[in-house]
């Protein structure tokens, strides 16, 4: 804090000293009282289609534009799955047919009633898009052919066959995510272009019944929402809600600072600690599900030997790094499911310890070797592959960082041809199988099985049993049980993975004090705005 | 022969040898440099950079490379005199080594983009015809392409790191140089001693090599001195946007990139390398400047 | 009776590395109404000579002399702003070439109009009624296209015409002509002296002739001095050149090739450090 | 940012063709009709060529544009699906002669980063960049020429080497570092100016887009409270540009001062009394007009392609952030569009200028 007193002072000096009745605009602002802006980094956006959209801005938008069947509750998301446009939903003896009611009385923003159809269509529709999300649902078994039979309506329900009799809380956790989202059928079919179900249109346009409608988007620059006035559940409070991006953190903290805006979604660890002294804004935390996590790619000779993965497990400074450049928002976290998910495990039994992994090393023979590490150019991850870098050094082991954009590293993961890969997960849906499957999940290590498993893309056979005990882990309708055969899962896992969590995401949101009942989504869902209220 | 003679001799205005003419003619030009104040300042900042870069190792008082998470983002003082990063590595010791990085990236580009010019200038200037038409058409194609887009595309296509960097830079940067030697080219062509040489039977290749290129040189020196500034600031721009060198190598562009999220409350750890960085292309410029002024005396102060 | 100009002890020097380089060492002479030539080699210093006398020297160039009066009245390192009145209005200069000589983005009416109506203070249209009136007086047939024509429009002599109009335009009493034919084609020449001639004895001014052309200087000019090195070395009536007892500028008239006798080979022109210092012949 | 270039331009303003006297009406307008033409021609053929190497280059980029449609959890069968929607199975030059004629239709297809369509996006990044741009080159002619030609006549005095050291220090700054330094100051401390973006978030979307240069539409739009709202966002970014134009103007006039200054025909001027300020202003001055404008063109190019980094800092929806952002995922069809719409903004100030020294030099006409 002490630190920032000599440059200020300096400049105040210098800049009184050359102009001061320049001023043109009030020093101190304040937004509107029924206006929440947000400055975010929003730049991944690529589509507002609930069908489509799989970006973690995008499904910011999409979950306050729809409603879905069934949903969290923004001010109690521990609670779990609760009923939205469902009222209530049965399941049959064998486990394998859902029957969801319909709520009555609910309008979309166009004001055509909401009806089972629509529901039902929508499901369809995502499934027979076959965009990134579609796979959510089609773990039920659904595929373009047969989705039109497997899920329909009746009357005021909607009726979904399973091929498995699923576990009831791993189903609904999968509709209450984005691409559930209930659509209003007429309104899309209107704007259809050949057959593409109206997606072109529905991209960059909202046929929803959720509280808020979409006022504008401009990519790169903001998204603009309005109150929806009929909501079923009530207007919201806030009615506009504008999301503006900005790139930089220190320029998010400045626009806070001057009251320009209301929340701050993407201050750095520093920033959020320059701001603490600052009475007028507050700052939340929230665990989220995203993991930081390291693969090893299992083709490259020195890292698949056990010894390598075992000792690089120590080579982390899981306390050094979380108490300084990621301070506050990542926690050590090292099990593949997140805090806060179904059959999620506190276990952090690695630390760092150079002495431990230069003898496990030196049991297996190993004192020098290269290998080269593929890290996305963003801060943290360098930050983290850099004291990774530092670490290995002191074991003789040479680490080469190329840092790269988001899409060249995604081209090369995807191809496993990444030796040592620093990055995120985050989950795709509430349930604890999203990362179940991908982290510990791999049916086919064959180079052009084309899957998209992380195991697969660090080139990880899972062994067979793990695969099964993954599968088992959906089809357990006690959810006790489900916890303890994830628990038993992640135990497992932790022994031999080469796919090693280091830390789970903590969003700290920084905003006005009067900003109240915030939340982001915590680790299961995204962002919403209806709740937020400003004093 | 004593000080006062050597001086008198060089600045003699009847020189009686070729080699005495040249002498003097560089001996005047390094009189007006010299009296050029704020180019020597520049000339000594470089001196110096040189001398840092040559001697990194023994000057910096840290290891670049060491971090301690427990002392970052430490300010100046007396055991961090320019105080520490967001890995807690020394500043200062960054700063130094990162001087190497700094002179292999502008001596590089300075060396690839001229010669590339040079080459297509004369070449076009010389042959003329449709061999012109067709090199100018791709220069101005070049020149027409937003330059740190098609650098940034290069990198993309290469693949990130201070050799491709230096890459990209020396492709966007050779057009100007290649239109300089051409309209160069294009004088001289004209010139009566090309047409001698020509009439003692020299061939194209021998003109282009032995008359034409020596008179571009000057011309194109002038130039890359007054680009290397751009040519830190554009590396520098590759490193912000997070392409250009690769960690942890400190290179001050990257350095500035790694400290602009923490330029609010530990404004040191971005302003030192943007200082350094200010500072050299500051001097590049100077010496630029008090060049051209020698080598095209009517831009000069007088 | 005062002469029209009267220079006594003229020195312009620019310094340099070497020391003081002195363009104009001690040059001396008086004019009235009268063709005073100018002639030497070029760097002799009698370009300069006539732009000292303008004050167009620039610093860092320095200009001292004993006496430089115009119509008797000290005009040496006046303020610029009263020699800008007297510049134009009461001395003015023709230079050699109006390709370089004339603004090439103004049309040529305009430019002879402008320092006309500076000195005078006239309306527009008195000017380009002046303006007009000159350029019929320089002998062209065609003012009004002229006026309007812009300088790469017309030939060189036409250029050349327009210059003495413009000059002569605000009634100066003294014009210095620096080498005012010397880029123009030969047959053009003739009829550009011609016109300056007239123009000039029928204003009773003065002139300098500054020109390295000994032949047209004996020609056109009632006086002569030659210059060597910044110094005057001789100085006498134009006819008399052929006498000239200086060995420079016997040298210089040796070297013309001549068409009233053959010469078997042209003289090469000696020169001798000691001219340089030794003081002037024939000056008073 | 690096300098701009001037000395590639040497052509613009020089002298005239032999020959070109009076008389000679009809083959002199012929000539310039055949030169124009074949100006345009190379235009073209220059656009043509700029086309074909950002496609190139955008297809042996190791960047999957189909990664960015079909997302990271994407199977091989929705990869394949849009593999084939996008036309990439087809050999390049068919892709090229594909993409050309729907250029020439005016479709710039489908931004896959943004899910717009280009031409629109276009339509609304670009003016964020030309309200910029023209500021900031308004700003550097504005100080610049002054600068310039104050420094020219007095050359080698303190006003000079103040012009000097400006500019120099003005090539020597890292415009980002500047740029968060100027936000820090005038925004974060002082409050003097608005913070980034284009315009504060309560005027933003209000008034009503006819230009897209929001100062115009706001005037426009009668509405004094956006018209300041925007000038205090956009002052400090434009600035910042403007020295970095200024810098570069004010050193090309003082060096083509000094070349007119050094002329026969000022000291003619001289000679016929004309003050000091009328012989710089009236004479040289106008010589160097169409040069300048040259110049102040080549800056005003660069201003629109090289402020991607100010962009970045401030948080402007411009075009350079639009194109980088695009070309760094991959969507092809966004950079495309926009080299297309940069490029031609080069070309065009090219013929603006050639147009202009037609106009302005007599000796062109």
């Amino acid at each position: 804090m002490q630190n920032r007193f000599p440059l200020r002072a300096l400049f105040l000096a210098s800049a009184i000293g050359v102009a001061a009745p320049l001023s043109m605009s009030a020093a101190w602002a304040e937004t509107p009282a029924g206006t929440l802006v947000i400055a975010h980094q929003i730049d991944d956006i690529i589509s507002l289609d609930p069908g489509q959209s799989f970006e973690f801005s995008g499904q910011d938008v999409v979950r306050n534009l729809y409603d879905r069947l069934v949903d969290f509750d923004p001010l109690d998301l521990k609670a779990g799955i609760k009923p939205s446009l469902a009222q209530g939903w049965e399941v049959s003896e064998d486990g394998k047919t859902i029957t969801l009611t319909m709520r009555d009385g609910v309008t979309f923003h166009s004001g055509n009633p909401v009806r089972a159809e629509d529901a039902a269509w929508s499901l369809q529709r995502a499934v027979k898009l076959n965009k990134s999300p579609a796979f959510i649902l089609n773990q039920f078994g659904f595929t373009a052919e047969n989705v039109d039979e497997r899920v329909s309506f009746d009357g005021n329900r909607v009726i979904l066959q399973l091929d498995q009799p699923y576990a009831q809380s791993f189903v609904l956790n999968c509709l209450a995510s984005e691409v559930g989202s209930v659509i209003d059928k007429e309104t899309v079919l209107g704007h259809a272009e050949g057959e593409d179900f109206g997606n072109a249109w529905l991209s960059t346009n909202d046929a929803g019944s959720g509280p808020f409608t979409l006022a504008a988007w401009r990519p790169n620059e903001a998204v603009q929402l309005a109150a929806y006035a009929d909501y079923w559940q009530g207007a919201p409070a806030m009615a506009r809600v504008i999301v503006r991006h900005v790139q930089e953190s220190s320029a998010q903290r400045l626009l806070l600072e001057q009251g320009d805006i209301d929340v701050a979604r993407n201050l750095t660890p520093t920033d959020v600690e320059g701001i603490t002294g600052n009475e007028a804004v507050k700052v939340t935390d929230e665990l989220r599900g995203r993991i930081l996590y390291m693969g090893l790619s299992q083709k490259d000779p020195l890292l698949s030997q056990p010894a390598m993965i075992e000792a690089m497990k120590y080579l982390i400074d899981y306390k050094g790094m979380e108490a300084s450049f990621l301070k506050g928002q990542w926690k050590v976290h090292q099990n593949f499911l997140p805090e806060g998910y179904l059959g999620g495990s506190d276990e952090n039994p690695w630390t760092y310890d150079i002495e431990k992994a230069r003898q496990i090393l030196g049991d297996a023979g190993i004192t020098s070797g290269t290998v080269t590490t593929v890290v996305r150019d963003i801060r943290e991850y360098l930050d983290v592959a850099q004291t990774l870098q530092a670490a290995m050094a002191q074991v003789g082991l040479t680490l080469e960082i190329q840092q790269m954009t988001g899409a060249q590293v995604l081209d090369a993961y995807r191809a496993r041809q990444v030796p040592v890969f620093i990055g995120e997960w985050g989950p795709d849906y509430a349930d604890p199988h999203t990362n179940a499957s991908t982290f510990a999940h791999n049916p086919n290590n064959a180079d052009d099985a084309g899957l998209s498993q992380l195991a697969w893309r660090n080139s990880w056979a899972v062994p067979e049993e793990m695969n099964q005990a993954v599968e088992a882990a959906t089809l357990e309708g006690d959810t006790d049980k489900r916890v303890q055969m994830y628990l038993d899962i992640q135990k497992d896992y932790r022994e031999i993975a080469p796919i090693i969590p280091m830390f789970q995401k903590i969003e700290q949101a920084a905003m006005q004090q009067n900003v109240q009942n915030w939340t982001s989504g915590g680790s299961v869902s995204s962002v919403m705005y209806r709740q937020v209220t400003k004093e | 022969m004593t000080e006062m003679t050597t001086r008198a001799w060089l600045l003699s205005d009847a020189p009686q040898t070729r080699r005495q003419a040249r002498l003097g003619a560089l001996y005047q030009g390094w009189l007006t440099f010299r009296a050029n104040r704020l180019a020597m300042v520049g000339l000594a900042i470089l001196v110096l950079l040189v001398l840092v870069a040559a001697f990194a190792p023994w000057i910096a008082p840290q290891n670049p490379f060491a971090q301690d998470l427990a002392q970052r983002l430490q300010p100046p003082s007396a055991s961090h005199w320019l105080g520490t990063d967001a890995l807690g590595r020394d500043i200062l010791s960054r700063l130094i080594h990162g001087s190497r990085v700094t002179l292999f990236i502008v001596g590089t580009v300075a060396l690839i983009a001229p010669v590339i010019g040079l080459f297509v200038g004369t070449v076009a200037g010389f042959a003329g015809g449709w061999v012109d038409q067709v090199l100018m058409r791709i220069t101005d194609i070049f020149l027409a392409f937003p330059k740190l887009i098609l650098a940034l595309a290069f990198v993309a296509a290469l693949g990130p790191g201070i050799g491709n960097a230096v890459l990209a830079l020396a492709v966007t940067s050779w057009p100007p140089y290649a239109r300089l030697a051409r309209a160069e080219t294009l004088t001289i062509r004209r010139a009566d001693y090309i047409a001698a040489a020509r009439l003692q039977g020299a061939g194209p290749l021998r003109l282009l090599i032995g008359h034409v290129w020596p008179l571009c040189v000057s011309s194109l020196i002038v130039r890359a001195a007054l680009d290397m500034a751009g040519i830190i600031l554009s590396a520098a721009g590759l490193g912000f946007l997070g392409l250009g060198a690769q960690p942890p190598m400190p290179e001050w562009g990257a350095m500035i990139s790694d400290g602009r999220s923490y330029i609010l409350d530990f404004w040191w750890v971005a302003a030192m390398p943007g200082l350094a960085i200010f500072v050299v292309s500051l001097a590049f410029n100077l010496l630029g400047d008090g060049l051209r002024d020698v080598l095209d005396p009517k831009e000069g102060p007088r | 009776m005062t002469p029209l100009l009267s220079v006594q002890n003229l020195r312009v020097g620019f310094p340099t590395r070497s020391g003081l380089f002195q363009a104009v060492r001690g040059v001396s002479f008086d004019l009235g109404r009268e063709r005073l030539g100018v002639v030497g080699e070029s760097g002799s210093g009698k370009s300069m000579t006539g732009r000292a006398i303008l004050g167009l020297v620039r610093p860092p160039g320095r200009v001292t002399a004993d006496r430089l009066d115009l119509d008797g009245e000290p005009i040496l390192n006046l303020p610029e702003s009263r020699m800008r009145r007297l510049r134009g209005a009461r001395i003015s200069m023709v230079m050699q070439d109006p390709k370089f000589s004339l603004n090439p983005v103004m049309t040529v009416g305009r430019q002879i109009a402008e320092g006309y109506r500076l000195h005078t203070g006239t309306s527009r249209a008195q000017a380009r009624a002046k303006a007009l009136e000159m350029l019929a007086a320089v002998q062209i047939h065609d003012p009004e296209r002229v006026f309007d024509a812009y300088p790469h429009e017309v030939s060189g002599g036409m250029g050349q015409r327009v210059m003495i109009a413009m000059m002569l335009a605000p009634d100066p009493q003294v014009l210095i002509a620096d080498e005012p034919t010397s880029a123009l084609d030969v047959s053009v020449r003739n009829e550009v002296l011609r016109i300056l001639d007239r123009l000039v004895s029928a204003r009773g001014m003065g002139l300098i002739f500054i020109s390295h052309d000994l032949n047209l200087v004996a020609q056109f000019c009632d006086r002569v001095l030659i210059m060597y090195a910044g110094r005057v070395v001789e100085e006498l009536p134009a006819r008399d050149l052929h006498a000239a007892k200086h060995p420079y500028t016997q040298g210089l008239l040796d070297s013309l090739p001549r068409l009233d006798r053959p010469v078997e080979r042209l003289a090469t022109l000696q020169r001798q450090a000691g001219w340089r210092d030794a003081p002037e012949e024939g000056t008073p | 940012m690096a300098q701009p270039d001037i000395l590639g331009q040497p052509g613009q303003g020089g002298p005239v063709p032999a020959g070109h006297r009076p008389g000679a009406g009809g083959a002199r307008l012929r000539r310039r009709l055949r030169s124009l033409g074949g100006i345009l021609l190379s235009l073209a053929l220059t656009l043509l060529g700029l086309l074909l190497v950002t496609f190139v280059i955008g297809r042996i980029m190791p960047i999957d544009p189909v990664l960015k449609v079909v997302g990271e959890r994407a199977t091989q069968a929705q990869y394949d699906a849009a593999y084939q929607v996008m036309g990439l199975d087809k050999p390049i030059w068919q892709q090229f002669l594909r993409y050309m004629a729907e250029v020439l239709r005016g479709d710039f297809g489908r931004s896959i980063s943004t899910g717009h369509a280009v031409a629109q996006d276009l339509l609304r990044v670009f003016p964020a960049t030309l309200e910029l741009a023209m500021l900031g080159t308004l700003i550097g002619v504005c100080v610049g020429v002054p600068l310039g030609v104050i420094a020219a006549a007095r050359r080698g005095g303190w006003l000079d080497q103040i012009a000097r050291v400006v500019a120099l220090v003005g090539y020597s700054m890292p415009i980002f570092w500047l740029g968060l330094m100027g936000l820090l100051l005038f925004y974060g401390i002082l409050g003097w100016v608005g913070g980034p973006g284009r315009q504060g978030i309560i005027h933003d979307g209000m008034v009503p887009t006819v230009t897209g240069l929001i100062l115009v539409d706001s005037l426009m739009a009668g509405d004094w409270a956006a018209f300041r709202d925007a000038f205090s966002h956009i002052v400090l970014p434009a600035s910042l540009l403007g020295y970095f134009s200024l810098a570069y103007i004010s050193r090309m006039t003082r060096s083509f001062m000094l070349e007119q200054l050094s002329a026969e025909y000022v000291v003619t001027a001289r000679v016929k009394g004309l003050s000091e300020r009328r012989v710089i202003w009236t004479h040289a001055f106008r010589n160097i007009l169409v040069p300048l404008i040259t110049v102040i063109a080549l800056s005003f190019g660069s201003l629109l392609e090289g402020s991607v980094l100010t962009e970045i800092v401030f948080s402007w929806p411009g075009i350079g952030q639009y194109i980088t952002k695009a070309l760094l995922a991959g969507d092809m069809n966004a950079v495309l569009g926009g080299t297309v719409v940069i490029g031609t903004c080069f070309v065009a100030l090219n013929l603006l200028s050639d147009i202009l020294y037609r106009l302005l030099d007599p000796r062109a006409r």
